[in-house]
């Protein structure tokens, strides 16, 4: 009995993700549009988008590797499984124990790599230059990422997502000052992966300041539409990375099904909540130099760090 | 493997004799170039893959101890095959039979040394680090070391007509020596003047904690001057470029794995690691050691010498995991020492295969190209898949991504760091979060290396217009280039197997393991404690991977098309794009360049406006050198000019030394 | 008995008939002939002795024990090879004019005085005589050093006879000194002066008077083994003579004036039961070793750096028998027998290196493996072979040295490992160049006589890795001898 | 036995001694020869009292060698020498002479606080001769340093074997007679090698100043 719960909450969280992550981007691009007096874009652009794009005959240059046309597929495969472990609605996910937090890190930096070795692939300048850029911000937003999870990890003695979550979630409310430091961490570094304002502009092509934008510059079509979907995805995974961390509650517990009912809500609420807040964000702040991301990103570095110091002095 | 006639043991000692055998067998005739490349070498790789298979064996059966009739009068070589020497026997063999077959398909005529001699060396090179590990006492121990580090100096000169290969090889020698000095003092430390000078005595030995702990530093200073731990790196990025490329693969590959497992032999088996501070040194050494090797590949430009970087790099790794595995040993926490040293063993395993892939694949690449320079590669990918496509499993597992072996290792090492909560004291307690911080930022700019490594050398278009006649690996290169591939592959999708059986290796030095619990969870997920704390399971995380890339492939292609068109790159409205422009090797360093300044000692020179023909050079140096060695160099420069004030020929000054010696002395008897 | 007789025999009659036949063309053949018979009658004569223990004959004066009847085998072999070598280098030195009739007939009998001198030097039993052997040594080397009459090995053939007649003069008065505590106990007839029977009373002996002749006779007998800082007449001496002579110098004349501070060594620490023996030479050793190491860094010409590091090796071993106990008196004589027989080899090589470029300054002398491999790798074995670098003997005695220090006298133990790293340092970065890279030598007229290097290198090897019993047996009790235990 | 010989022995030392210091001090080559000899001389006779004192027979040949080798042989040999080489120059010294002599005087008396808890174990008649002898040698040692030209260095050589045969002599009752012969014949050869050095050297350099010797060294 309680298989056919965990499976379905499983088909359920990848499904959701996978469907409802477009709708996520396309609620903060209205609300930013909101915020800047702009007559926002429809809620469902992206989805429009994507079909057009799959729609689309996708040209590819003459001497592009299969790496270069597998890379989109691996992206957005390595994104499906990082929402499928993720516990978005219930800590229940057959799939979890398949990848720990760090596993999760680890995820991400394959993404990474594959896209940034295909950006490489095709031999243009921007190419390259995206895929330097991406490393980059990578090199420093992987590891900030890692320690803001081990901040948890420490706290709950654990790196399983799941239990993170049911640990945190199952106690009471609690305020931990290291989750705290490690919050405002995790925030940039959420920034800065999801190529958000202040560190890249999804909505610019402007060669000086953009990084994932140069690193796509050569797809087209069908590929185009599976990058965009990932990156969608992603924005999603970080948003429910965050929620699952630092507001773990409504999140169903093992064995109830009522309790995943509750949940669904409970994460649109979250979500619309969050991608306000990432527009506000993105609305209040300005793009800075390509050369000062890694002093942002190093100060989330350290900020993790030192919630981790905090949780050993406090010892909590 | 009872059924087997002769010991484990007496068949690894059987394969040393082959291994000499067909060395001597190279010498009788040095020129000829067919049978030493095409018998003698793949006879050696046999060879190899019977001492791995031996060492399997000898893995799970109890320790055996041979006595061989050579060495000093009442001490004869005493030899002893327990799990840690048989774990890294494995590594040696199995290595060096990827590696044998690809030389034997690498080795080209009229390459500086004959190709006999070198077949002499090569072997000889790998039957002294066989028995390094097979040592139980000092003499035979210290004997193999210095013949190890002999016959690769050779190896290294090989190319003996370019003066910077002698320099490096003269400086790697120099390095082996004085460590191998201190290596000798450690011993002589630890067999506490009983004049017995095998290990088990020293065991027996309990030092008093000052001893103690000057053998342990000794043994660092030695053991870390052949791995390669700062400040005693200078020589590896010298020397591993300037060897031929198989012989650079076994000397990442498993000659610095000879210092790990030397280091591992003295502090925990020896010593037993009483004192929790040497935790500490190690654990900072090797961070330092870490960051550093992966900062300065990532500026290389010449592709050998970004992947030595890269061994340090993994050294530094190593050591961090010996640290924390001598801190919860010193704390009597066996367990989590046992998971630190897991981390530690499996990290070696793989960086072995990694690298030593990585090596030989760059060594094809210079035999296609006859270009080191990352500056004037490119594009290789579609004229060298074979070489290509492994290099890239290679990078990937270096780089430390899911779900291959790098990741595992990492991941192990990561778990270890998170079991810290229990140790006593403040001060280890800051240290950890800041030491792990520390790893993961290592492991982030090594993926950030092995994307620069990659990328550069396979992707993009020719730098060179020359590159697009260079011919893809033969075939003895592709079935070593393989083997190394498929277990790296291997190693990654099933650690539980692994680390069953590492677990008698752990027992070995800490007394305990986590083989039998991870073993409880099954055969597909690996979870050191229980599931509920941590697990991973690279198999389902491949298959999901690759379920969700075909589905959604199969998706895209029936809900809409496949519809695909060729045509040339955009060029952005700019229409003179060529291979140039692309991003040069220098330029994908530049970040970690501006990032760590401070790390490198950069001389750059800008063109100006008005140059003739501008040119642009920048060389980013080792402080090291010039703060470290060079004073040293030229305090002893110092110190002989003054020593030889005193021989300045005129004989009554002579008289003179002889009569005041006299008269000294005499003082000193009716004093 | 007769083995004896004719193990001193030989040598001197070899001396004679070469002294009127020594300029014929057959010269070098007879030579030869000499040194391996008188190599033979020492290996009889060590073979009686292993059979029936030590001998004491001709009223005491001749005493062959476990001690110098390995030295004695030791000798004659170096002596024998070295005549071997000698036979070709020569005659190219001749072709090259250097040598003319009446200096190739000097060489040769003065060759075999010098083996006599050394063998008697070896087998007395008389300190007196030993101190006349060892003054006749030097006699009989020093026009061999002056040979090519050129400015240069005239002025080292000069200080060495200064230098060592100085130092040769004190040991003479040690000896004074010893005879004279010997006659208060032993009487005006009790042979005061044979080594067996001061042994037998040493105990007895004065102390005061003891000390001070072992002063002197360390002194004495030190400026010839080379300690610094006496040791100023012997790089000159090695770098200006002619080869053989270097190779017979460094490998058998410091040897045995190293026997002979040990023959004293034991009286004294009988006498004095303290450790003043044993620090006086652990000091000397010590500031030999670590003096050597800097000079080598700055050498040029090949022969003298090899001579430093002759110094350096004979404080290596003084330190070790300084320190005494069996396990570092063992060590020291197994470095005493692969020292010379590296040392030698290597000169071998050196000699025809020089030969080949013309030169002996190391800057000139390029590439050796290309045109002579085997010239080429016995230099760079060689070499490392004495930088003790396993599997040869050196290592092995080095190995032992250096572990007994660390736990005995850990002080000297980075003086040690300073000064061995330095070494190392020097003399590879010298020698790499030397043998590899582009070449700028020429082949020579005569094949070289390569067999004696390799000989004396395979033996380090053996000893390295495996010492027969009978050999370690030698030094077994040699040890036991000299440690006094 | 009776004090006589004694008192002979030590004035013989003395002797000895004075003529020691006269060699430090002496510039001129021929009357160095000549101390020489006279030193040679005052060994016979005190060797010769020691062997009348002590009737020990074997004195009495050591004696008659030294008058062969040390009186008659080696100053003729010298005389030749520097009659053959015709150098019979004033010998500048490295050190003034009287500093020389002040050291010189420094050395008797280190010598004599070094020996006298020695000679007063020696069971010979002389015992204040052992600090003597020391003294010579030491003294001659002294003279070899500050000689700049190589005839007085052998003579200071020489010398030095004189004081050593001395104390040789004195202390004990001297060496077993196959030791004496033995050093003699090494004193004589070593003369004989001298001689043929000296022209070698003379021809190399057209002169015997030693500090044409001093080009081997570090540089």
């Amino acid at each position: 009995m309680s298989v056919v719960y965990s499976v379905t909450a499983q088909l359920l969280a990848i499904a959701i993700a996978v469907l409802g992550a477009p709708l996520l981007t396309g609620w903060v691009n209205q609300c930013r549009a909101w915020l800047q007096n702009k007559s926002a874009p429809p809620l469902l652009l992206p989805y429009r988008t994507l079909h057009k794009l799959f729609y689309k005959e996708s040209v590819v240059a003459e001497h592009a590797s299969p790496l270069f046309r597998a890379a989109p597929y691996i992206v957005f495969g390595a994104m499906v499984l990082a929402c499928g472990i993720i516990p978005s609605l219930s800590t229940d996910l057959p799939l979890a124990p398949a990848a720990d937090a760090i596993a999760l890190v680890g995820l991400f930096a394959l993404a990474r790599v594959f896209i940034s070795l295909a950006a490489m692939d095709i031999g243009t300048a921007f190419g390259s230059l995206g895929a330097r850029r991406e490393m980059l911000v990578g090199f420093l937003a992987e590891p900030a990422l890692l320690m803001v999870l081990f901040n948890a990890s420490f706290l709950t003695e654990s790196t399983s997502l799941a239990s993170i979550v049911e640990t945190i979630g199952g106690r009471d409310l609690a305020i931990y000052p290291s989750l705290a430091v490690a919050g405002v961490a995790f925030t940039m570094v959420a920034l800065a992966e999801n190529a958000r304002v202040p560190v890249d502009n999804p909505a610019t092509h402007l060669e000086l300041t953009m990084i994932h934008e140069a690193m796509i510059l050569e797809y087209s079509g069908r590929h185009l539409a599976l990058i965009e979907w990932a990156a969608s995805l992603k924005l999603f995974a970080y948003s429910c990375i965050g929620l699952a961390i630092f507001f773990p509650w409504g999140i169903a517990q093992v064995h109830e099904p009522i309790g995943m009912l509750l949940a669904a809500p409970a994460l649109i609420a979250k979500l619309a909540v969050g991608g306000a807040l990432l527009a506000l964000i993105e609305t209040l702040s300005a793009k800075m130099r390509i050369f000062r991301v890694p002093e942002f990103l190093a100060s989330a570095f350290m900020l993790a760090v030192i919630g981790m110091l905090i949780h050993f002095l406090l010892g909590a | 493997m009872t059924e087997l006639a002769l010991l484990p043991i007496d068949w690894i000692l059987v394969a040393v004799v082959a291994w000499l055998a067909v060395g001597v067998a190279g010498i009788v005739r040095p020129g000829s170039f067919f049978i030493v490349a095409r018998v003698l070498f793949p006879l050696g790789a046999a060879i190899g893959l019977l001492v791995a298979v031996a060492a399997i064996a000898a893995l799970v059966s109890v320790p055996q101890i041979a006595v061989l009739p050579l060495g000093l009068p009442g001490l004869p070589f005493h030899l002893r095959l327990d799990a840690l020497s048989a774990f890294f026997l494995f590594l040696l063999g199995a290595v060096a039979a990827g590696v044998s077959v690809f030389a034997s398909g690498y080795f080209r005529q009229g390459e500086g040394t004959p190709p006999g001699l070198l077949c002499l060396l090569y072997h000889l090179f790998l039957a002294s680090m066989a028995m390094v590990l097979l040592a139980d006492d000092a003499y035979v121990f210290m004997v193999m070391w210095e013949l190890m580090a002999l016959s690769s100096f050779f190896l290294v000169t090989a190319n003996h007509v370019i003066p910077e290969i002698r320099r490096a090889g003269y400086l790697y020698l120099l390095i082996a020596h004085i460590g191998a000095l201190a290596i000798l003092l450690c011993f002589g430390v630890l067999q506490a003047n009983t004049g017995d000078y095998t290990f088990d005595n020293m065991r027996a030995q309990q030092l008093a904690p000052f001893w103690a702990s000057v053998a342990f530093l000794l043994a660092l200073f030695g053991f870390g001057a052949k791995a390669g731990l700062l400040p005693l790196h200078i020589w590896l990025p010298e020397a591993h470029p300037a060897a031929p490329s198989p012989v650079s693969a076994l000397m990442s590959g498993v000659m610095l794995k000879t210092a790990i497992y030397g280091l591992l032999r003295v502090s925990f088996d020896i010593l037993q690691a009483q004192v929790w501070w040497w935790g500490v040194l190690a654990l900072v050494l090797g961070l330092a050691t870490a960051l550093f090797g992966v900062v300065f590949s990532a500026i290389q430009t010449d592709m050998k010498r970004l992947l030595a970087y890269s061994s340090i790099e993994n050294i530094g790794l190593l050591t961090v995991g010996i640290g924390l595995g001598l801190l919860f040993a010193g704390y009597r926490m066996q367990t989590m020492a046992a998971l630190a040293l897991t981390a530690v063993l499996y990290h070696a395993l793989n960086h072995a295969f990694f690298k030593s892939l990585l090596f030989l694949g760059t060594g094809a690449v210079l035999h296609a190209t006859r270009e080191r320079n990352l500056g004037k590669l490119g594009g290789l990918l579609r004229f060298m898949p074979w070489v290509g496509w492994l290099a890239l499993v290679g990078a990937l597992s270096a780089a430390g991504l899911p779900p291959l072996n790098g990741f595992v290792s990492e991941w192990l090492l990561l778990q270890s760091f998170l079991f810290t909560l229990g140790l006593p004291g403040t001060f280890v307690n800051n240290l950890v979060p800041v030491a792990a911080a520390g790893v993961a930022l290592v492991a982030a700019l090594g993926g950030y290396v092995m994307v620069k490594f990659f990328g550069v050398i396979f992707l993009g278009q020719p730098r060179e217009p020359a590159l697009a006649q260079s011919h893809d690996a033969a075939i003895w290169e592709r079935i070593g280039l393989v083997w190394l591939a498929l277990a790296c592959v291997l190693l990654g999708l099933f650690p539980a197997q692994v680390i069953t059986l590492i677990d008698p290796v752990t027992r070995v030095l800490v007394g305990d393991g986590i083989g039998a619990k991870v073993a409880l969870h099954g055969w597909l997920f690996l979870a050191p404690v229980d599931p509920g704390r941590a697990s991973y399971s690279p198999l389902l995380f491949l298959v999901l991977v690759a379920a969700s890339f075909a589905l959604s492939f199969l998706l895209v292609r029936t809900l809409y098309h496949g519809r695909l068109r060729r045509a040339a790159p955009w060029d952005c409205g700019f229409p003179l794009l060529n291979a140039r422009m692309q991003d040069t090797a220098e330029g994908f360093g530049q970040p970690i360049r501006q990032v760590f300044e401070p790390f490198f000692r950069i001389e750059r020179h800008l063109p100006t406006p008005f140059d003739r023909e501008p040119s642009y050079r920048l060389v980013a140096t080792d402080h090291f050198w010039h703060w470290l060695y060079l004073p040293v160099a030229h305090i002893v420069e110092l110190a002989s000019r003054t020593v030889g004030l005193l021989q300045q020929g005129r004989i009554a000054t002579y008289l003179m030394y002889s009569f005041i010696t006299l008269l000294v002395m005499l003082v000193l008897v009716f004093r | 008995m007769e083995a004896l007789l004719f193990v001193l025999g030989i040598p001197l009659a070899g001396s004679a008939v070469l002294a009127l036949f020594g300029h014929r063309d057959g010269a070098p053949e007879i030579n030869v002939a000499f040194s391996l018979a008188t190599f033979i009658a020492s290996a009889v004569l060590t073979a009686q002795i292993i059979a029936d223990g030590p001998i004491l004959v001709l009223q005491q004066q001749f005493f062959v024990d476990s001690l110098n009847v390995f030295l004695v085998t030791l000798t004659a072999f170096v002596a024998f090879t070295t005549a071997l070598f000698a036979r070709p280098y020569m005659r190219i030195e001749r072709d090259h004019g250097k040598m003319t009739a009446p200096r190739m007939r000097l060489f040769h009998s003065m060759y075999q005085l010098f083996s006599f001198t050394m063998l008697l030097a070896l087998l007395t039993n008389n300190m007196g005589l030993l101190w006349v052997a060892m003054e006749a040594a030097t006699l009989a080397t020093v026009l061999l050093v002056a040979v090519y009459r050129t400015p240069a090995s005239l002025e080292a053939a000069w200080k060495y006879f200064i230098l060592c007649g100085v130092g040769i003069a004190q040991a003479l008065f040690g000896t004074i000194l010893l005879y004279l505590a010997a006659e208060r106990v032993l009487g005006a007839e009790g042979g005061g002066l044979l080594w067996t029977n001061l042994n037998a009373v040493k105990g007895q002996l004065e102390p005061t008077v003891i000390a001070l002749a072992f002063v002197f006779l360390l002194v004495g007998y030190g400026t010839k083994v080379g300690l610094a800082p006496l040791h100023n007449w012997l790089p000159d001496a090695h770098a200006e003579g002619p080869t053989p002579i270097s190779a017979v110098l460094s490998g058998l004349l410091l040897n045995v004036a190293l026997y002979a501070v040990l023959r004293c060594k034991v009286l004294t620490d009988g006498a004095l039961n303290t450790r003043f023996a044993g620090d006086l030479m652990m000091g000397f050793g010590l500031l030999s070793v670590v003096l050597a190491a800097f000079f080598l860094s700055r050498q040029r010409d090949v022969k003298r750096m090899f001579a430093y590091s002759s110094i350096e090796h004979m404080g290596l071993i003084t330190f070790a028998f300084g320190m005494g106990g069996a396990i570092a008196s063992f060590a020291g004589l197994l470095h005493m027998t692969v020292h010379s027989l590296v040392k030698s080899a290597i000169f071998f090589t050196v000699g025809h290196a020089a030969q080949k470029a013309g030169t002996q300054i190391m800057e000139n002398i390029r590439g050796l493996a290309r045109v002579n491999p085997t010239v080429g790798w016995g230099l760079m074995v060689g070499s490392l072979a004495i930088l003790g670098m396993p599997p040869f003997g050196v290592f092995a005695s080095e190995f032992l040295i250096l572990t007994t220090a660390m736990r005995e006298f850990p002080w000297t133990t980075p003086f040690l490992l300073l000064s061995l790293g330095v070494a190392f340092a020097a003399v590879l970065g010298k020698v790499q160049p030397m043998v590899f890279g582009e070449t700028t030598v020429k082949p020579l007229a005569h094949p070289p006589a390569l067999i004696p290097v390799f000989v004396h290198l395979g033996f380090a090897l053996m000893l390295g890795l495996y010492i027969p019993a009978y050999l370690n047996n030698w030094y077994q009790q040699a040890a036991r001898l000299i440690a006094g235990t | 036995m009776p004090a006589l010989f004694t008192q002979l022995v030590n004035l013989f030392a003395a002797l000895l001694l004075l003529l020691s210091f006269a060699l430090l001090s002496q510039r001129r080559v021929l009357s160095l020869i000549h101390l020489f000899t006279m030193q040679g001389m005052t060994l016979v006779l005190s060797t010769t009292v020691m062997a009348y004192s002590t009737q020990q027979p074997h004195l009495y040949y050591s004696a008659l060698l030294t008058f062969l080798l040390k009186v008659l042989l080696m100053p003729w040999l010298l005389h030749r020498l520097i009659n053959r080489l015709n150098v019979r120059w004033d010998v500048e010294t490295l050190i003034n002479i009287p500093t020389t002599m002040l050291l010189g005087i420094v050395l008797v008396i280190f010598a004599f606080n070094l020996a006298a808890p020695i000679s007063s174990l020696s069971a010979s008649v002389a015992r204040g001769t052992l600090g003597i002898a020391l003294a010579c040698v030491l003294l001659s040692f002294l003279m070899m340093i500050t000689r700049t030209k190589a005839i007085p260095q052998v003579i200071g050589f020489l010398a030095m074997e004189n004081a050593l045969f001395f104390a040789a002599t004195s202390a004990t009752y001297g060496m077993p007679m196959v030791v004496e012969l033995g050093i003699a014949l090494d004193v004589l050869i070593g003369m004989i090698v001298l001689g043929v050095f000296m022209f070698q050297i003379r021809e190399q350099f057209d002169s015997l100043d030693i500090r044409h010797l001093e080009s081997l060294k570090e540089e």
